[in-house]
């Protein structure tokens, strides 16, 4: 193939268009079994917390059509363990590693940036911001345009480093341009999205919600249009903000229509659980794709949909 | 040896007693142990199912193939139930640790209920092979669900049947005949696979006749290689500290006694990173 | 089967729980080469508003996995012609009909309402407040918790009828709980939901959206969990809110699901589509759900999941 | 007749060039006329499809059976040409309104481009029957896209073929030699199916030469059965004005000189409804 697949997150350059999708490939070392994740534009590890925390009681998942919830609760190490374990293995393996961070208050975040500002092997950062804020009733930082915009002041204040930062949107709010700016203001380098939208389902035996959580997040390729649509609206207001894509991303088609819609690079998310050679193969059918198209590298195309 | 990702051709598809017993091609498979299980794509070119659905690997030959024996129940597995020799199905196996055999030539207890049975055949052969001796208790709702009986009997020292309603072997529960068995072998070990109040209840029975136990759980899984930890449950470790154990790679086979059984599908207060009074 | 079936929603009575959706049955006519439409609980009709309206350029739809985009821009004849038309051909055929009404400012849903209001054969009217303000630069009223009031308002202010009142919500808002608080307080006495979601589908080989009015609305299975969730968020706030139920309704397994969340009734839309006998299949199979879990009739089920 | 929706077995799947002829077990089918079509739901069980494809009924025997013609193309028919005899699918039938027939023995010529030939064999028998002349063009990209030749031959007066690439007939398209046969047997009458682009040019030579067209246009549809409105497109009432009119009921065959081929895609701004200066 003679099709230039290299891309970039502002200032992160990345030799191939696929990530993992944060809280679904771990922190890489499972998914290795499957391919090289050194070859991959990036691990994108599971947000991590200041402290370990054991997420939510189970059933955690549903299958849903063409999608699934999930509502693990953010459960991880903590960011001691995760440098020490996560982190190392990442690097020992050179592995381009995005690391997700989410905090309970506005404080956290701005610790969990200082702790990994120090430290090498992070190559982009970020910040999960659809999670609950402790100290705001519980409201989703995301869904807020001022809290949204306190984490990523907070982060940036502390973020003494060329590697991107970048914002993580949830769907599930009235007007997503309106985030994106609230967070491009208050200085992220980009913006992913989208993360799930909060769904539900019943056990109609049990009569009580099926998750342990009640509620829990929508994704796969059901929510795709929703990301496809998020990202097209905010790419057309915010056409310098680099956009990292991801929903229900399957084939190299849907990746490329993330691109033509103002992505930059796309993350694999639910499809990795049916197949864990996912990000390997939709980079090569992205390929091929833009190949049969009669282009010759992935910039060109990123955002195209919106000059016809 | 590492999980593979594999097409495969089911070579057959036959029913046995509420089951389905499908053997598959499966050139790449090496070396598989008891307890291993596989995960199988569902649902086609365009299907709206997303995730795999695990199997217990039944028998396997390396190089050759892979047979899974399955309920068809929820819609995936349903799916599958409609698939003939000649079609492809994806699957990824070997995947999770299997049970843990013994190192002496003890005498082992095999439980299982229902298509727990599956992976029990290889597990007996392998005990036998290492000189232990294999009592076997299998137990069923019914005897259509009843998995597995004459195979065992050709490999076990005993086979004891339980069905619920009686009709086949003794009426009532596999922990109903378990306990007489461990005294009367001095067993020292117990193997279970099946439903996960079954395993609770085997778990118990075996601590408190003096056997170690292996449990193979059975957790919802998205994933089954480790990544999404959706599949967890309460584990106490080495150290003492429960964590919330992902059941596709860190088990399926747990120890028994190791399993916080009660507090299965909750997130018990002192686990490791549990949420603290206050908000984490 | 004896199962009681029927239900009600506010002072209107249904003998069946199982409606159409608005857009996805026209008037009812043509559906009636599948089945009896008067032995549904009720035909909701397609959005009508005062003129006759051509709708959007087409392509006009995309498959989406498990779900679909329409972006059909409300194409309809007009109240006048619609009175004429469909409505009497639903009144000959004793149809209960709940008619659904769109306008493009408030204005617009108060003569619709004062019309609907004179005619007889009108047992409902369902508000669809998910359309575009076209004087609040095209923000959807359902999006604002104020002008989703004041189009309610004005309804109610006109409305001389026991026939009750519904308002059609939008998921796409950041807190649909608050849009409902809102409507309840506006006088609502029941609300509708959900619609579709805002969604987008790229064509890869034109390099542009391929709905002709570009985004369109998301609906079908996929969007399943997002209905369940907002219903039973809906119904936890405000329990003696009549819910009608809709979004991806496929089985009688997946209404009983929309009832144990707190709908009262359920619409019957995309589904339709690939299966127009649907609407009495899905009722029958709700019985038989009912029966066989051991409930008299579906009223007791009305919210259940709340209790565990 | 009024629609059915039936559940029918596959009785054979044969290819044909780059198309797949599928015959069903239809015994609840009643009479068929050229024009009509079936919406076949397609992917199964848990299948992310919802929507039903269309396919121009290709023949029929009333209680007995129905055929079509599909080139496996997307997703929905690629699931539906892995089907085989035996299996059974879900089909709504007949649908839309056929072609309008001459009162009249007048002369008429088909006009089909690929898999547009499918109920073309089924009008030139209805045709003929009616004492009509009946001249043919079937037209493709290459040879393996045609449809129907020998069948229509067997029927019709006359058949002529083209092909883009020249690899079967005259090279060039349908339109090429339309307006000779037109001329030169005084014909009246042009039934087109086929691509929209093709049918726009067919409509204009009819017109141009003094015949009436019938075209069976083909638009995307979500229901097939007049419910939903997605499959519109700007047709010329008999009152002038234009309305986006449903291709599904209103149609497929519309009089080609009532469609505004230019506009297909758009709201004309002269369009009944069309949005007007200013908003509506
Ligand atoms: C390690 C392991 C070994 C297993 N071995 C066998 C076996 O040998 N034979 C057999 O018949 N079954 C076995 N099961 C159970 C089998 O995986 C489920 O019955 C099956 O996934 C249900 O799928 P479905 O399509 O019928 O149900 P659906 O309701 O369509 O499933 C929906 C989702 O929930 C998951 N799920 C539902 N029920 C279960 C369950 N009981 N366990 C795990 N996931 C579930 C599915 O995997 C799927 O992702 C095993 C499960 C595990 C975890
Ligand atoms: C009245 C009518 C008669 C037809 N007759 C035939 C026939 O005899 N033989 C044949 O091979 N094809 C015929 N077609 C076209 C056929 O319906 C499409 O090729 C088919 O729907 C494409 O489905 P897919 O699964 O391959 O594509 P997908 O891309 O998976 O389709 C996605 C959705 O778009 C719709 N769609 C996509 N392309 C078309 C299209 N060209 N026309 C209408 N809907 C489309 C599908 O129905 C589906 O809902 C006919 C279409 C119409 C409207
Ligand atoms: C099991 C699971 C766990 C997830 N965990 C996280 C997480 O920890 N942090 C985060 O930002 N997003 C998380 N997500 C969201 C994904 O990163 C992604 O944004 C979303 O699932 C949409 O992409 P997809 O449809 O490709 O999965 C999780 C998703 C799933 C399914
Ligand atoms: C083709 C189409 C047209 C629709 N038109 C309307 C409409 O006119 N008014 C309205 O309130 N909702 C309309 N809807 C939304 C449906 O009524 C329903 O709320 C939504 O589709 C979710 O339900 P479903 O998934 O069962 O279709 C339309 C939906 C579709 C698919
Ligand atoms: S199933 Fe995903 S971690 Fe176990
Ligand atoms: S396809 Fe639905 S109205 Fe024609």
């Amino acid at each position: 193939m003679n099709v230039d697949l290299s891309t970039s997150l502002g200032s992160l350059q990345l030799s191939a268009p696929t990530l993992t999708a944060s809280g679904c490939a771990a922190a890489g070392k499972e998914l290795s079994q499957f391919g090289d994740v050194s070859t991959l534009g990036a691990v994108v590890t599971k947000s991590i917390m200041l402290e370990p925390r054991s997420g939510r009681a189970t059933p955690r998942m549903a299958e849903t059509p063409s999608g699934m919830l999930n509502s693990i609760g953010l459960q991880g190490p903590g960011i001691e363990s995760f440098l020490e374990n996560d982190l190392a293995w990442l690097r020992a393996n050179n592995v381009t590693t995005i690391v997700s961070i989410a905090g309970n208050n506005v404080e956290e975040f701005g610790e969990l940036a200082r702790i990994l500002a120090k430290v090498e092997g992070v190559d982009g950062l970020e910040v999960n911001i659809s999670c609950p804020n402790v100290e705001s009733r519980g409201q989703v930082f995301a869904c807020n345009p001022i809290s949204a915009a306190q984490v990523i002041e907070t982060v940036r204040s502390v973020w003494h480093s060329d590697a991107p930062v970048l914002a993580k949107l949830s769907p599930d709010v009235t007007d997503i341009v309106e985030i994106a700016h609230s967070v491009a203001e208050a200085g992220v380098d980009g913006v992913s999205m989208i993360n799930t939208l909060l769904g539900m389902v019943i056990d109609v035996d049990k009569m009580k919600p099926l998750l342990g959580g009640r509620t829990g997040g929508l994704s796969g390729p059901a929510i795709r249009p929703v990301a496809v649509r998020a990202i097209y609206q905010v790419h057309a207001a915010l056409p310098h903000l680099p956009i990292l894509g991801m929903g229900g991303i399957r084939t190299g088609h849907d990746a490329l229509e993330f691109i033509a819609a103002g992505a930059s690079a796309v993350s694999i998310g639910t499809v990795v659980f049916g197949d864990p050679g996912a990000p390997w193969r939709i980079a090569n059918e992205l390929g091929l794709e833009l190949q049969s198209r009669g282009y010759n590298s992935l910039s060109e195309v990123i955002g195209l949909a919106h000059q016809n | 040896m590492s999980p593979k990702q594999m097409k495969c051709i089911i070579r057959s598809i036959t029913p046995v007693g509420s089951y389905l017993h499908m053997v598959l091609d499966a050139p790449e498979i090496d070396e598989v142990a008891p307890g291993h299980f596989a995960a199988v794509s569902v649902g086609g070119v365009g299907g709206g199912m997303l995730l795999r659905r695990a199997f217990s690997i039944h028998k396997s030959t390396p190089g050759d193939s892979l047979d899974i024996i399955f309920a068809p129940h929820g819609q995936g597995t349903q799916w599958l139930a409609t698939q003939s020799a000649g079609d492809e199905i994806d699957i990824i196996a070997p995947l999770g640790k299997p049970f843990v055999l013994p190192r002496q030539p003890i005498a082992c207890v095999i439980v299982a209920g229902g298509y727990g049975a599956a992976p029990m055949e290889l597990l007996a052969r392998e005990l036998r092979g290492r000189g232990c001796r294999v009592d076997v208790v299998l137990g069923a709702a019914t005897q259509e669900k009843l998995f597995g009986v004459l195979d065992l009997k050709g490999v076990a020292d005993s086979v004891i049947v339980t069905t619920d309603d009686g009709t086949s072997g003794v009426r009532g529960r596999v922990t109903d005949v378990l306990a007489d068995l461990i005294q009367k072998n001095n067993s020292q070990a117990v193997y279970a696979c099946g439903p996960m109040a079954m395993l609770q209840a085997v778990a118990h029975v075996a601590q408190d006749n003096g056997a170690f136990s292996q449990c193979a759980v059975e957790e919802s899984m998205a994933c089954g290689i480790g990544v999404c930890m959706t599949c967890v449950l309460p584990v106490i470790g080495d150290d003492g500290v429960t964590r919330m154990a992902r059941s596709c790679v860190d088990g399926p086979v747990f120890r028994g006694d190791r399993v916080r059984w009660d507090d299965v599908h909750t997130v018990p207060s002192d686990a490791f990173g549990a949420p603290r009074p206050g908000g984490h």
